[in-house]
């Protein structure tokens, strides 16, 4: 299949938005993503024909469902290729899959003085949730730093992993610099070591081919508003070996094989880790996103990112007194930076009077903020549906507010 | 008759129906032809739990042929079992290693052994290649 | 407004689908109900022109979009007549909402020794969440028991609430036998006695009036699934003073105010509890699943639904050989029953080729199935949307399948 | 001027302007007219925090008057803030203890106090009036 863009721009019907002068131009891909026609139809049309509850029915209804649900944990499965059904788990998103792991995998894994290993440019995410199980069970956080160009200092990386550290949360590639880490090498590291990998994928699977097999990770957390797909639906993929040593996180229907009052049975996986009524019409949206991405081909995606982001760093870059945050070689199509004496909040505003969507803040990475010692950037992340006419106006834009402020 | 055999004898059977509820009584005519598992016999061990029928499942090899028995506190699921049985039963190991299940499809039943639907059946066919292998190595050691 | 059924039902694009051999018959609303045209809809509009992330954003659709989703949680609060829009958390269901509970309010309130109180008719996401929270804390779990209509002993209740009973986690209605739990009381006794109480309101608050107020409960859950709205949204109601007490329950973006690594300050009410990307879609559903619910009017809807059940429950139980399970004068709109040498799954099964789509099994009541020494029901719960033709469809339904198995 | 004097003066200046772009920079020019903060007083206490823009806000009583000096990092969070203390800025505390803030919907800055943007601004029209309330008691007393 060709990458026509054009035709890749009709499969989404908010690309044509008129906001307050022109064409919505969506560079807040990292936020969330836009949904294409087949997305946003497919829900509508389960919710019109095909709404029943999943896996106890009897009734037609219920089993159309529950085939569509379960067919979505198969093309799941397939995109990452895992190696069985049972290794994918529906979750609410990254966020939970996340949070599960800390909880399951903390209780049966994670002993007083023991340690966890993130690193300085995690999404708060994957901070809080090891926090908080730091505290519950006496462990100690540890953390890769980062150099200059916002890549992780990976030489320490010997040091930090000990015979203490039982497991090691890393993100695929970072939502506020884009850097792309070395997580193969990571996890091979680790498991020398004898620690478990947790892969934070939520701004990885979008953008290249992920192969959970042949990076050989213990977890990898994504969530389905950030590939195309709806609210309210992610995965958690893990081994299934651990899963099966993991205690639930949550208690319901669904995850049982039998309950009594005094004594309950879990199900098998992957049930055990879904408790109470999941969001099945998010499960066949989430569906039929990774279907249309796997139509384009992720490769080509990444191809068409890669290049639109070289294009993109390249203009900005270009303008007098813009200061970009992550230079790694290894990047994805985030483009972080700053526009000197002008605040983010400021060039954010601006540029939303000129249709164009960009995120300010401190993207939910305030350590990265904290080394770089700023309280924020203006963060443009682009999706293989922008193109470099969009760039321009960005350009423009970023030229507009130094005007204004200047 | 070989396994092919009877399936297309089963598939040829159900075409003349096209009322489920007439289909349904069929099938619940067959399930008085399950050879039935004894009482004594229908312990935790043979029962293969679903969530919305139980089935119970008993195997013996005589003459190096598996003869099975079975029931099911569940009449149409009984009825399937009928069907299985008359397949599956009194075969050599060897025979029931690999075989391709087709009829079930066929005549529309295949709701009753996906695997979202708990009522044992699709652990039943498992099961049933499970002893098949077995006792194959049983009889080559 | 006039209760126009036929005018309703076309609000109801599902309810046109024909099956094997006619017109669908719904009668599984406990499990999951059906959406109205306003809802799909608006999901649809809301995925094509206003997608984006909430609360960070300084663009217009993220405004936009953060609107609705605080739009909905005022209309959640309105509807159940909370105190303040801090009050009502958004979960992905009910399940997640008392795990919620289970997991802060336990981590704060419950030690070793305490007890919680349960009863026999709970789902069994109102029991496993106890379990485990009683089995990390060593805490007692203890049950109020049913009498054979299906209704609790609260005779017992004034034994069984003892000065170490911390929390009373009791269904508002039960799914599996229809009865409506007298609350109000239950609540003041468990307020005498000084402990608190969550309402599982997953059958409640789609049939009756819910004033959360009124009733004093310092806990109510419901999901939106089960109240015309999407699937993946829920709600958890908690006084805010209880709330601010709790720690969070799962750690990510958005429940934070302040993130290093060595220091997290949680974010206030209601972002405390919802850390990661809600599913904001899902909320905007939601709200329009209540406002449908609204517009008919709660009292209507009640109304309507009794007098059907009425309907229904003296049709079926004059078929011979029929026993009804769950008799209480205080009954909702489920009727579980089974045919005399049926078995349940046997009558699904062929209500379902009857185009009757009926719940057969334990409906994740095992501990009810347990007291009456049966492994299973067929359940049919009724919505305003279902008719007395569709009673009558079922009673024919029933009568055949006699005949079948006769 | 009344409060409601000086707001129906800020909508009928900003009639005259139809691109979003010159409303900005007119709100860019006022912010130099915030009566700003000593660098000192810019502590914890006369902060107000929002996710986005930080805003101090600090107030004394002269005179039986509230005088307010205020500054913020981003610009047109201080041209609103401008805005704000040209409205409210050097009155009685009984004045600000109940008004009705209209100008900023009507000049299309609506989205700036929503309790959604975390920009510090709707924090700190709440804090005037807390300002005023307490001042006000004091007076009182
Ligand atoms: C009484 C009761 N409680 C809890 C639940 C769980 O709700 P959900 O599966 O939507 O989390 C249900 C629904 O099955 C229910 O009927
Ligand atoms: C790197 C990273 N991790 C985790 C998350 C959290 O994802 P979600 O909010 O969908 O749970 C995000 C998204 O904001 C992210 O960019």
């Amino acid at each position: 299949m060709d990458f026509d863009i054009n035709k890749i721009r009709e499969d989404f019907p908010i690309l044509k938005q008129n906001l307050y002068s022109g064409q919505l131009v969506y560079f807040d891909n990292g936020a969330t993503t836009q949904k294409p026609n087949s997305v946003i139809n497919i829900i509508n049309e389960y919710y019109s024909k095909y709404n029943s509850n999943i896996h106890r029915g009897v009734h037609y209804l219920s089993e159309k469902m529950t085939q569509a649900y379960e067919t979505a944990r198969k093309t799941v499965k397939t995109f990452i290729n895992a190696n069985s059904d049972t290794e994918i788990i529906f979750t609410s998103g990254t966020t939970e899959s996340i949070n599960l792991v800390a909880f399951s995998f903390g209780e049966i894994f994670i002993n007083e003085g023991d340690e966890i290993l993130i690193s300085e440019m995690e999404h708060h995410s994957n901070i809080v949730p090891w926090q908080m199980l730091c505290e519950r069970k006496k462990a100690k956080l540890k953390v890769i730093k980062l150099n200059h160009f916002g890549e992780l200092l990976l030489g320490e990386l010997d040091e930090l992993l000990t015979d203490k550290t039982k497991l090691v949360a890393i993100t695929h590639v970072s939502n506020t610099l884009g850097t792309i880490n070395p997580i193969k090498d990571i996890i091979k590291k680790a498991h020398a070591k004898g620690a478990y990998v947790l892969i934070d994928g939520a701004q990885g699977i979008q953008h290249q081919k992920v192969d959970v097999k042949d990076l050989d990770c213990d977890f990898y957390a994504f969530s389905g508003h950030k590939i195309y797909g709806p609210t309210g639906i992610g995965i958690l993929y893990g081994k299934e070996e651990l899963l099966n040593k993991m205690p639930p996180y949550k208690g319901g229907g669904d995850m049982i094989k039998s309950v009594t009052i005094e004594k309950t049975v879990y199900n098998e996986l992957p049930f055990k880790f879904e408790a109470g009524t999941s969001n099945f019409v998010g499960a066949v949206g989430l569906d039929h996103a990774i279907r249309y991405v796997q139509n384009i081909g992720i490769d080509k995606i990444a191809e068409y990112e890669s290049d639109l982001a070289t294009y993109a760093t390249d203009a900005i870059s270009r303008i007098e007194g813009v200061k970009i945050f992550g230079q790694s070689p290894n990047k994805s199509s985030i483009i972080s930076f700053n526009i000197e004496n002008i605040h983010h909040f400021d060039a954010g505003m601006v540029l939303d009077k000129m249709n164009i969507a960009v995120r300010t803040g401190t993207h939910c990475t305030e350590p990265i903020m904290k080394f770089f010692g700023i309280d924020g950037t203006i963060r443009a992340s682009l999706s293989f549906y922008n193109t470099k006419q969009e760039v321009d106006k960005l350009v423009e834009g970023i030229k507009k507010v130094k005007e204004l402020f200047g | 008759m070989t396994i092919n055999e009877i399936q297309d004898q089963i598939i040829e059977e159900f075409s003349i129906f096209d009322d489920w509820l007439d289909k349904y009584n069929y099938i619940i005519e067959l399930a008085e032809d399950v050879p039935v598992i004894e009482e004594e016999h229908k312990t935790d061990v043979n029962l293969i739990s679903g969530c919305q029928s139980k089935v119970w499942l008993n195997a013996e090899l005589v003459d190096g042929k598996i003869h099975f028995k079975a029931d099911s506190n569940a009449i149409i699921t009984k009825g399937i079992i009928a069907l299985l049985l008359r397949v599956f039963n009194n075969r050599e190991p060897k025979e029931l290693i690999d075989f391709d299940l087709y009829f079930i499809d066929k005549i529309g039943l295949e709701q009753n052994l996906s695997p979202t639907r708990a009522n044992g059946l699709l652990s039943m066919v498992k099961q049933i290649k499970l002893y098949a292998i077995a006792y194959n190595s049983k009889l080559n050691n």
